[in-house]
């Protein structure tokens, strides 16, 4: 087993883990942690992949901004407490069978579809420098980049305004 | 640098992106907190950002990862605006319970 | 110039009277008199052997043509459209409407879309006009109609989901033929050959649609309470016009798309047009209310138009043209009379009328010429479409013609019940104006068309003929 | 030139109608009904003109002044024709039609709706002349609606007695019935020959092509339920005695002298149809004869009893109008247009005179009532009995040589039909002397202030009775027996050679003889039983038995109702309140089942998210298991 394979390995064990305590955990500002932590180790995988920048992004979206704003959520409405009610015994039981069902179904599907055969592609070609990447994402993705930003705006906006209090209930 | 997936394999990032995804699934699922749910989806996202990158570096191509920026920053969005409607909810219902949510009965 | 001018102005008059305020109802009128006389100049165009045909790609994928036909047939129905909306227009100046602007503005819509029905030569383009029609006429209703605003409303919900419901069908034909024909051109639909059964299935779908619209019993429980409900312009639009949507759509589209399901099932369709004829007299004998009176007279009539256009003989055919366009003078007069009465004693109830006649001579005699035309008293336009039809049945089989015929003595009979009942009688003690010049003008008009035609048919004959021909030349080919 | 004065002919009673419906009122007290008679002698004046053409050059005249409607196999123009036939009719109906104006003129003095009424007779004079002259059957047609609504306007022309309008409503519908027999039969002709045009259809007749001889009889069938709805014949026949409803003068220019005899022309002119000599034909004509003579005959006998004096001219009109049916159905078409003629000049004194009566009664109608006129009204009576005596078929009134004729004719075709005719007109003798002893004989029956008002009519009224009269005396000569200018007159009508001719011997004279008597018996009964023992009849409530039953017409009216009327009410109202609700909820219950789906699908969509995400989830991994695996599996 090699180094590479073992990190692997641990990484994901981390990654499956923290994501499956993210969800069991009853406290919601412990499940705000694990995900932190299941984000950050999705990073490593991402470094992994020798792929830096993303990784970096990914740190800051997620771990810095996404996270941010759940721990806020959470704190803001005072939910850490462990006052949730367990759904119903045979909810979480159909949810279990369907957590295996769908699994079951996408490895079914990936291993239907190519078999791969032979060696990796490795033209030794940089694709996933930031020069690179920055060239593709202001070159082809031009229009979509742009439209990123707009969405963001909008989302911005649409946030603002529904967090908002309405007026109505001041009367 | 050699290509990483000659040591781990592609197959193996198939199988933690689903499982990782299905996890999602069951979150979703599971949970009645709105809140957990959400976190359940931003799970699944990541799932599908992983093997998008995977697979790009299995074809040396950047255009998957150039998706996962934009994949981000709609995750970001929505996060955003998700948040927002489940504060306003917690507002006017003083609860985030989903199983409470039922307005959508016709 | 082509016939889409007639569509433009109709559209163009429902924008601008949607902005014109009060004097909303005088601009809607200058537009379809407008129209009246581009149909004109577009007949005179089409007589001098000019083409007036319109056909432009509207989409590619799928391929949809903006396609618009003016034969002879066509045309007469767009005559008929653009010379009763302005009659139906200034017929609504003597009361009082409220929100104008766009009551008329829709009036106008409804025109352009009945008068797109009548010219389109796409399946999807006429499909689209079919249902358009259907929302002014909603909206006229709810808003502008009489009695409970409730029961008024679940009649026009009742009227608005059954006709559609019943288009839905026709839709699916028309998608179907749409995979065989790779478009919706009515040429190339004619021109399909298809198996007997798709031509059943798809004469079934569009039968579904128009026996709704017409109505042909069983399909006519929508129309007496919607025709008592909606104001009397949107009644006119209604039976004047809108009916005869079903009908013509009878001869344009299902006749010459399935001709071997139309042959047949001739007998049958024959059998449910007289029936209708015969069940509506009947019905119409004990009525109440006076509208009620004349949506039955109407189905009674429409049943008779069906049943001529379902002999698949020119004469048939022909007959049930002559007769569409006369009954559409005629319901819309008679609707008229109903309003007139209706502003005077604010009722349409048979039993609270009588003794009009002493206090109101013109009246008398111009309500009682339109009853007269209604029960097609020769030298009426009536006469000669019934007789046309009835002649034509009789060639199929004599029966047809004798019991359809009991439609001349049945009319008769709920027709002078009815004008004994609301015109004649002791002097009744609730005061009643003689016609206003408005009124009166609006009845001499129809009257004079009645009448006109009633002896000098030969122009309609002469531009309808050709057009029938052909489509009996498709329907009978195979 | 021709197309001027067949326009004059036509149009002239039409602008009279127009103007007086616009300006009738405007015209001053009596302007209306001046000009009314104007237009229609104006149309006589023409109608003479060519009337005399005619008698020169035996040319009938033809003019087509439109094409009409189009029919596939052929096409109907608006054609006049004026031949023999076509004239002789102008001739009364314009001609009477023009004494009865004048006559109205005074006798409508006093209605506020003169103008109106002038104007309806003008109209029914126009239509008339249009059912008489027009070129083929569906002009006719034409004509033979136009009368019938003009019947319709003027029996219904005091409209504020709704049992009048009902009469109204009943004529017009029992015609109606009747045109729709004429209508089945004019598509049958047009079917079979496709034309309609009177010559035309006639050379095609008569040139032997190959047709369907009994759907030709089946035609010539429905024609005559057409002519049976028009000239009230069993069993149409109900609605003309309603008829006398309208003021007199309609009764005496419509519904006796000239729209009830339509049928009688609408089979004369079609003669060449009606003779063809097949089995079938034959069989219809046997129809018509029997029909014609039991009509004769039941009118007759309800007429024994009837105490209205208008009522029992009606029944005596739809008694007369049998015998000309009878006429015709044995073939002698000529015999029964003399008939026609003749019955056209008394019967429209005969009405005449009882308006004349009824005027001086101010309304009265009962003859229980009256009596005693003859004093105060010598006029009236003198030409009243003048027609009663030509009715009865007592020499040498018209209605002796015209009645003779028929019942020649029958005693050589049909024994019994010419019992059943000669009883008819037994009864019929009787009747009208009745009718003439309880009016004019005896003492006055009626209040004393009526007797106060009691007055010979005016001048107008009195001179068209007056040349009725006359005319009714010395009718008969146009058709002597043994030489008969009216036989060879029409003779280019009569397509099958016409009805041999009766000779004048021992038979004939023993038959004039016996009719003769038959009507003196008639009028010696009356004498005996009104004016020897002076009975009155009785009051409506002390009538008994077969009385009783005539009295109320065999209670036809009654059946009718029973039978018809009633049953289509019922129908119509079981199918508003039940049927119609029923089918309404038929169709939307459908719409209610859809409802009930949806409400029970809404069980499925109860707001709970967890629930939507369990079948979203489910959906998805459905949707793609179908995607990758359906080729596999």
């Amino acid at each position: 087993m090699s180094t590479v394979l073992l990190i692997f390995c641990i990484l994901s064990a981390i990654t499956l883990a923290t994501a499956f305590l993210t969800i069991f955990t009853k406290q919601p500002i412990h499940s705000a942690i694990y995900l932190v932590l299941c984000f950050v180790s999705v990073a490593g995988h991402y470094l992994l992949f020798n792929a830096q920048f993303l990784a970096v992004v990914h740190i800051i979206v997620y771990s810095g901004a996404i996270m941010i704003l759940f721990l806020f959520t959470v704190m803001l409405m005072n939910l850490n407490k462990e006052d949730e009610v367990h759904k119903p015994r045979v909810t979480r039981l159909a949810a279990g069978i369907i957590f295996i069902l769908t699994s079951l179904v996408l490895l079914a599907v990936f291993i239907q579809t190519k078999p791969i055969v032979g060696p990796y592609d490795e033209t030794g070609v940089d694709y996933q420098s930031i020069k690179v990447l920055g060239q593709v994402l202001l070159n082809e993705y031009m229009v979509p980049f742009e439209f990123a930003s707009v969405l963001l705006l909008v989302a911005m906006i649409g946030a603002v305004l529904l967090s908002k209090r309405e007026k109505t209930e001041k009367n | 640098m050699g290509n990483i997936l000659n040591e781990i394999g592609i197959e193996n990032y198939i199988f933690l992106s689903v499982i990782l995804f299905s996890i999602g699934v069951f979150g979703v699922l599971y949970r009645r907190n709105a809140i957990i749910v959400f976190m359940s989806i931003e799970i699944m996202l990541n799932a599908v950002n992983l093997l998008f990158v995977a697979f790009s570096t299995y074809h040396q191509d950047a255009q998957g990862q150039v998706f996962v920026f934009f994949s981000m920053a709609v995750a970001a969005a929505e996060v955003a605006v998700g948040l927002a409607i489940v504060v306003s909810i917690f507002r006017n219902l003083g609860s985030i319970d989903l199983d409470n949510l039922k307005n959508l009965k016709g | 110039m082509d016939v889409s001018i007639v569509l433009i102005l109709l559209l163009a008059g429902t924008l601008v009277t949607l902005f014109s305020g009060k004097s909303a109802g005088k601009v809607a009128l200058a537009f379809g008199i407008l129209s009246l006389v581009a149909s004109i100049v577009l007949l005179s165009d089409y007589n001098a052997g000019k083409s007036i045909n319109v056909l432009a790609t509207w989409m590619e994928n799928p391929q949809i043509y903006f396609a618009l036909n003016g034969d002879g047939l066509s045309l007469a129905m767009l005559l008929l459209t653009t010379s009763l909306l302005p009659i139906i227009i200034y017929s609504t100046f003597g009361s009082e409407v409220k929100n104008p602007s766009s009551f008329y503005s829709l009036i106008l819509f409804m025109g352009f879309a009945m008068a797109g029905t009548f010219l389109a030569a796409d399946g999807f383009l006429y499909y689209i006009f079919w249902e358009l029609a259907l929302i002014p006429i909603y909206f006229i209703a709810l808003n502008w109609g009489n009695g409970d605003a409730k029961e008024r409303q679940k009649a026009v919900v009742k009227f608005f989901i059954y006709t559609f419901a019943g288009s839905l069908f026709m839709l699916a034909g028309f998608a179907y033929l749409y995979t065989k024909a790779g478009n919706f051109l009515v040429g190339n639909l004619s021109n399909l050959r298809l198996s007997d059964q798709e031509q059943f299935w798809i004469f079934l779908g569009f039968f579904a649609a128009y026996a709704i619209k017409i109505p042909l019993i069983p399909f006519h429980t929508w129309q007496a309470a919607v025709y008592q409900k909606a104001p009397t312009a949107g009644t006119m639009l209604l039976s004047g016009i809108m009916l005869k949507m079903g009908l013509y759509s009878v001869l344009r589209w299902q006749l010459p798309i399935a001709p071997y399901a139309a042959k047949a099932f001739m007998a049958t369709f024959l059998i449910f047009g007289i029936a209708g004829t015969i069940y509506g007299s009947i019905v119409a004998l004990r009525q109440k209310d006076l509208k009620k009176l004349l949506a039955y007279s109407s189905l009674a009539h429409v049943g008779l138009i069906a049943a001529g256009a379902y002999t698949l003989t020119v004469d048939g055919v022909r007959g049930a043209v002559l007769q569409m366009i006369s009954h559409g003078f005629v319901i819309v007069g008679l609707f008229f009379a109903a309003e007139v009465i209706y502003r005077r004693y604010q009722t349409r109830d048979i039993s609270q009328m009588g003794g009009i006649r002493v206090q109101a001579p013109k009246f008398t005699s111009m309500f009682l010429i339109l009853v007269l035309a209604s029960v097609a008293l020769p030298t009426t336009f009536n006469f000669v479409g019934e007789f046309t039809v009835l002649y034509a049945l009789s060639t199929i089989d004599i029966w047809f013609a004798i019991i359809g015929g009991l439609t001349i003595i049945l009319g008769a009979y709920y027709m002078l019940k009815m004008f004994q009942n609301v015109m004649l009688g002791e002097t009744n003690a609730k005061p009643f104006a003689d016609l206003t010049f408005q009124e009166g003008l609006t009845m001499a008009v129809i009257i004079g068309v009645l009448f006109f035609f009633g002896m000098y048919p030969k122009p309609i004959n002469d531009l309808i003929t050709p057009s029938i021909q052909q489509i009996l030349n498709y329907t009978l080919k195979s | 030139m021709d197309i001027a004065y067949i326009l004059l002919l036509l149009l002239a009673p039409f602008a009279g109608f127009l103007f007086n419906v616009f300006f009738g009122k405007k015209l001053g007290h009596n302007g209306a009904g001046y000009l009314a008679t104007f237009a229609v002698f104006v149309s006589f004046l023409v109608t003479h003109f060519y009337f005399v053409q005619i008698n020169q050059t035996a040319q009938p005249v033809t003019v087509k002044l439109f094409d009409w409607i189009q029919l596939g196999k052929f096409s109907i123009d608006f054609g006049i024709v004026l031949d023999q036939l076509s004239l002789l009719w102008l001739m009364f109906v314009t001609g009477i039609g023009s004494l009865i104006h004048l006559y109205s003129v005074s006798y409508m003095h006093d209605d506020e709706n003169r103008h109106k009424f002038f104007a309806y007779l003008n109209l029914f004079i126009f239509f008339m002349v249009t059912l008489v002259t027009g070129s083929n059957l569906l002009v006719m047609f034409i004509g033979w609606e136009g009368v019938g609504l003009c019947s319709y306007l003027l029996i219904g022309f005091w409209y504020k007695n709704q049992d009048y309008n009902d009469a109204a409503k009943k004529a017009f519908i029992m015609n109606r019935i009747g045109d729709l027999g004429f209508l089945i039969g004019i598509f049958l002709l047009g079917h079979l020959f496709g034309t309609l045009d009177y010559a035309a259809l006639k050379s095609a007749i008569m040139s032997g092509a190959e047709v369907d001889h009994t759907m030709l009889a089946l035609a010539a069938l429905a024609l005559f339920i057409g002519a049976c709805g028009k000239s009230a014949q069993i069993p149409l026949y109900t609605w003309l005695p309603d008829a006398m409803a309208g003021p007199t003068p309609v009764s005496a220019l419509i519904h006796a002298a000239t729209m009830v005899t339509a049928g009688i022309f609408m089979i004369t002119r079609l003669n060449f149809l009606f003779g063809i000599s097949s089995a079938d034909m034959q069989t219809v004509n046997m129809v018509i004869a029997i029909v014609g003579a039991f009509t004769a005959l039941v009118a007759a006998t309800i007429g024994l009893v009837q105490n209205d004096i208008k009522k029992v001219l009606a029944y005596s009109t739809v008694s007369q109008l049998g015998l000309m049916f009878l006429a015709l159905g044995l073939g002698a078409y000529e015999v029964a247009v003399f008939h026609v003629i003749t019955h056209a000049f008394f019967k429209a004194c005969l009405f005449l005179g009882s308006g004349s009566v009824i005027h001086a009664m101010h309304g009265e109608q009962d003859m229980r009532n009256m009596g005693g006129l003859k004093k105060w009204m010598s006029v009236t009576y003198i030409t009243f009995l003048i027609s009663s005596l030509a009715i009865s078929g007592i020499p040498p009134f018209s209605g002796f040589f015209s009645k003779d004729e028929i019942l020649m004719t029958a005693f050589h075709e049909n024994k019994a039909l010419w019992v059943i005719a000669s009883l008819a007109s037994i009864m019929t003798a009787f009747y009208m002397f009745r009718l003439l002893y309880l009016t004019f004989f005896k003492e006055f029956r009626g209040t004393d202030e009526q007797k106060h008002h009691l007055h010979e009519s005016p001048a107008l009224i009195t001179f068209p009775l007056i040349v009725l009269a006359i005319l009714a005396t010395v009718g008969g000569l146009i058709s002597l027996p043994g030489n008969s200018w009216l036989s060879h007159y029409l003779e280019p009508i009569i397509a099958y050679g016409g009805h041999s001719e009766h000779h004048l011997d021992a038979t004939a004279y023993m038959l004039m003889g016996l009719a003769v008597v038959g009507g003196l018996i008639g009028i010696g009964i009356a004498y005996a039983k009104y004016l020897k023992k002076g009975e009155v009849p009785p009051a409506d409530a002390q009538m008994t038995g077969f009385h009783k039953l005539l009295y109320h017409k065999y209670y036809v009216d009654e059946v009718y109702d029973a039978l018809f009327v009633k049953p289509i009410n019922a129908i119509s109202t079981f199918l508003r309140d039940t049927f119609e609700s029923a089918l309404s909820g038929l169709v939307f219950g459908l719409g209610k089942a859809t409802n009930a789906i949806g409400d029970s699908g809404k069980m499925l969509h109860n707001g709970s998210i967890g629930r939507y995400l369990f079948a979203f989830t489910l959906g998805v991994v459905a949707i793609i298991t179908y995607l990758f695996f359906n080729k596999i599996v």
